[in-house]
């Protein structure tokens, strides 16, 4: 299944990329997984995403945590904690 | 309830009167205003830039406003934040929230803030004499948004 | 610190400006106003007549002001308060207050409206359609002033 | 010696007054004393100003007590519980 993933922030410009579509076998159903195939690209991606790393997870638009399930053609978006205000 | 994301500066009396206008049960308004100050975290400040997640920025910020609806005994609510290229004294943020009394206004407008502050997704890119840096989140406000249970 | 007791109307974006005007340290500015209610304790109010004590009120504002700028870090307030005859939606007291932290300017701008609703030395005469009465104070008033300590 | 005496609100229109000057002995330099002196007139002024009623004092425009000293001259207010804001 395909997911689309945006990053924001300092991660984007740590990234180097703002958006891009993943595809996932289905059964890599959850936010967790999703960071994991993220880490194996190694380098800039393998650190910022560490457990340990301060950083946030929105599905579809809403907050979301490291088991939120994921469906196809969701929107995941993986930024900083937020500063505005 | 009036939510806005948007550029373009924001007239504080303007909106507060037209949170008010043509409810007469309406006896207490409090509302916040931030800013940009030429100083923080020990640099000086020359402008910032606040990006934002244009799809969910909204609607975090009316699920926000919505609950504290649940919350407290609201007669409106007006939140207005600005995304782009700002400046020392620039408004960034309006909350304002009408009520019968006072208690209700004063603690929607502060919970709001404090939900604002830790779950809508803006961030602040600062333009300082070393250069540019992102703002760093405060725990000071994860403390706040927590003291609301 | 502005304080003013006075008849007329004021105009909270004016007034909310001349507080921040030139101090680019100022991060966060909350206010409070207080409206004329169409409907109190039941009743409907045709109008209302706000009493004072004219030699006390000034000075026990700025006790009460100057109280709060000793418990958090102020960078000006500004507080008016209306007397006279005054109708539903007319504005009765603005508090406003600027801080560089929302902490402050929040606490800051509730403690002086409760202790406004306490100390300050102002009487409300509501016309309803069973003739005049005095508003009774309210316990809960007291209860909000003693929560500071 | 003379202690203004300023009345305001409910209180100033049972009393049917707002303002007086009412000449105490030197001795009676205290909140409470003058309170015993006003509530000898009887009526009104006994009901009002009994104990337990809810009533505030001010002297030269300070929230006092009971128990707050009185000087020649000095300016008190006698009021009902304040409702302005």
């Amino acid at each position: 299944m395909n997911i689309k993933v945006l990053y924001f922030a300092r991660l984007r410009e740590r990234f180097g990329v703002s958006e891009e579509v993943i595809e996932l076998p289905d059964s890599m159903a959850m936010v967790a997984m999703l960071l994991d195939v993220l880490r194996a690209r190694g380098g800039e991606w393998a650190q910022a995403l560490a457990a340990g790393q301060n950083f946030r997870v929105a599905v579809n638009q809403d907050m979301a945590a490291m088991n939120s399930p994921l469906e196809a053609d969701d929107e995941v978006a993986i930024f900083p904690p937020v500063t505005g205000g | 309830m009036k939510i806005s994301v948007q550029e373009a500066d924001f007239d504080v009396g303007a909106e507060i009167s037209a949170l008010r206008a043509g409810n007469p049960q309406i006896g207490a308004v409090a509302s916040f205003i931030g800013l940009v100050r030429d100083l923080n975290d020990g640099s000086n400040v020359a402008a910032m830039t606040l990006e934002h997640y244009p799809a969910m920025t909204h609607k975090a910020l009316t699920a926000i406003v919505a609950e504290s609806e649940t919350r407290w005994a609201l007669l409106g609510c007006t939140v207005i934040h600005r995304v782009g290229a700002l400046f020392p004294t620039d408004q960034i943020v309006l909350v304002a929230v009408a009520s019968s009394h006072r208690a209700d206004a004063f603690a929607a407008c502060e919970f709001i803030m404090d939900y604002l502050k830790t779950q809508a997704p803006f961030w602040k890119k600062e333009q300082t004499p070393d250069g540019e840096r992102w703002v760093e989140s405060r725990n000071s406000d994860e403390a706040a948004a927590g003291r609301w249970g």
